[in-house]
């Protein structure tokens, strides 16, 4: 299928990552290119493969933001998501203001993911209120 | 005497030492919170509906649903936990930086506006030692904290002033005030003076019923710069 | 001199004051940890099996069986923690009571046998005050860890010796040792360093590659007796 989005996952944690693939993949709307496990991982993932997203875990090796940031530089077609447990750290909101197009809280459901996966793949950003006002 | 500037310095060491091994503590708490419990509850949350849908579990049922629910009310737990526990990066910051880490962080948590009142003359010279901005920052953490819960809907303030010879941050409300000589369970105000008295400063509440609450610690400029 | 003393007084009483609202705020992240994230964490497994039960698929479905280990794990996660988080009550035992305290509880969280060498001159006198037995408690329970995880299989004992006018214990192991100058990233032993010298006792690692490692702590008898 030509239509589905290509995405690569990102995060340090084998059984959520594996999760996170299993709902894209039950969804249907999705292709994922690559996992990583790190940071430099996911840098390397997106410039083999690419995508038209990269989801990244905030934190895991060599730090998500750091990932979303050179990823951001390098590949600005690349819609950017961050996975986070906390969102209102102060780093994620300069991640927003540095081209993260959206971020899902941990513990969302499999359509909450999806949800914003394809606002951001159709060319929204996803942000949540209690960060735009911020941003 | 030599020997008694000597043991003034232990003094200040041990309480300095004994606080960052604290925070040391809770950040490795946090990160074992936010490595296991936490991502074990994402998981759960994340593949709930796949697993009940494949169970032929529908999404109306009740067990369902209290299931998701509790599951979402523990990952904030942790996650609120995680957040109390962690401090923000402040090795190097001034004075005020560290102030407005603890201010901006408060406003964006509760969503609420805070006064700020910061002398002018923030600190330039010698980065103020670690442990010192740690106090602040926890210092401005519990007395906001505790204005939101206990003085909600009034108006509250922090203020920076420095003399030659000393600094003072406080916290002041314009809530319903307490009794300060009544005991209380809390952590929070007695955890404050151990912390501030023991990197050498004051530490000073002044409440009253209905007449508000200022909390403020005063600290001699020869301990911070 | 009268004013030595004094200062040496505060050292005493601002670190001891800081140990005690340590595990003060160690025994509120427990309780917070135990009444939020772990009740929460043991209902959803409870409803999770019950809901699996009640469905057809559930016995051979792998995801399913993976949540509820995943689940589990982080429920023990959170136990373990609230555990190292948590002391017995300690006030107003002797530091042979102590001492075999954490013994036995290392003892029964890892189904090993140690070795005990206690001096036979327990202490009869004044209480010893409670910031130092929390000292004993955590150094005995550190090293055990320690032994434990980085010295499995080895020969492990606590001892317990006094003198005229000092006591000392120590944590000793058969296993292979390691070089105590390298840079290390744990928490235990520099903290354990932290905690033994800011009630003023001495703190001392011996060992060396295939050497077992020894760790001892001497308190002069003029601190806790
Ligand atoms: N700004 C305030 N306005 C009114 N009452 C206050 C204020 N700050 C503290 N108090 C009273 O003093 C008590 C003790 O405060 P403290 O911060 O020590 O404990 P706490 O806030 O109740 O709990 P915690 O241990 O979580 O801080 C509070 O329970 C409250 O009754
Ligand atoms: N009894 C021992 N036998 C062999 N090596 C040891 C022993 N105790 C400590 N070590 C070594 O010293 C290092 C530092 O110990 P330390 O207790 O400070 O940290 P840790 O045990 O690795 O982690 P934690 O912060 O959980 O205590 C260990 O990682 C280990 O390599
Ligand atoms: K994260
Ligand atoms: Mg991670
Ligand atoms: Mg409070
Ligand atoms: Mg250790």
């Amino acid at each position: 299928m030509t239509d589905q989005i290509r995405i690569v996952v990102a995060d340090d944690h084998p059984l959520l990552r594996q999760g996170v693939v299993l709902s894209l993949v039950e969804h249907g709307g999705f292709c994922v290119v690559a996992q990583a496990g790190s940071g430099p991982e996911a840098v390397a993932a997106v410039e083999a493969f690419l995508p038209d997203i990269a989801l990244l875990d905030v934190s895991m090796p060599g730090n998500g933001l750091k990932a979303a940031a050179t990823i951001s530089r390098q590949f600005p077609a690349v819609g950017i998501v961050m996975l986070t447990v906390s969102e209102d750290d102060e780093d994620l909101l300069s991640a927003l203001r540095a081209g993260v197009r959206g971020y899902v809280l941990k513990g969302a459901s499999a359509q909450e993911l999806t949800d914003v996966l394809l606002a951001v793949a159709s060319g929204a950003s996803y942000v949540s209120p209690a960060i735009a006002s911020k941003v | 005497s030599a020997q008694n500037t000597h043991l003034r310095k232990r003094v200040q060491t041990a309480s300095r030492g004994a606080a960052e091994t604290h925070e040391r503590y809770m950040r490795r708490i946090s990160a074992e919170l936010h490595d296991g419990p936490a991502q074990a509850l994402a998981l759960a949350s994340l593949r709930l509906d796949a697993l009940m849908r494949r169970s032929n579990v529908s999404q109306e049922d009740g067990e369902a649903r209290t299931l998701r629910t509790t599951l979402g009310e523990a990952l904030r737990d942790v996650r609120d936990l995680c957040r109390g526990l962690t401090l923000p990066q402040l090795e190097g910051r001034s004075i005020v930086e560290t102030l407005e880490a603890a201010v901006s962080a408060h406003e964006r948590r509760t969503g609420t506006t805070l006064g700020r009142f910061y002398g002018e003359s923030d600190f330039t010279g010698e980065p103020v030692p670690h442990p010192i901005l740690i106090c602040i920052y926890r210092f401005v953490q519990e007395g906001l904290m505790n204005a939101y819960r206990h003085a909600p809907d009034s108006k509250v303030t922090v203020s920076y002033h420095t003399s030659d010879d000393r600094m003072t941050v406080s916290v002041t409300d314009t809530g319903p005030g307490f009794d300060v000589s009544a005991p209380s369970e809390g952590l929070g105000l007695s955890g404050l003076r151990e912390r501030v008295e023991s990197i050498g400063g004051e530490f000073d509440i002044s409440s009253q019923p209905h007449g508000g609450t200022r909390l403020r610690f005063t600290l001699p400029r020869d301990i911070y710069a």
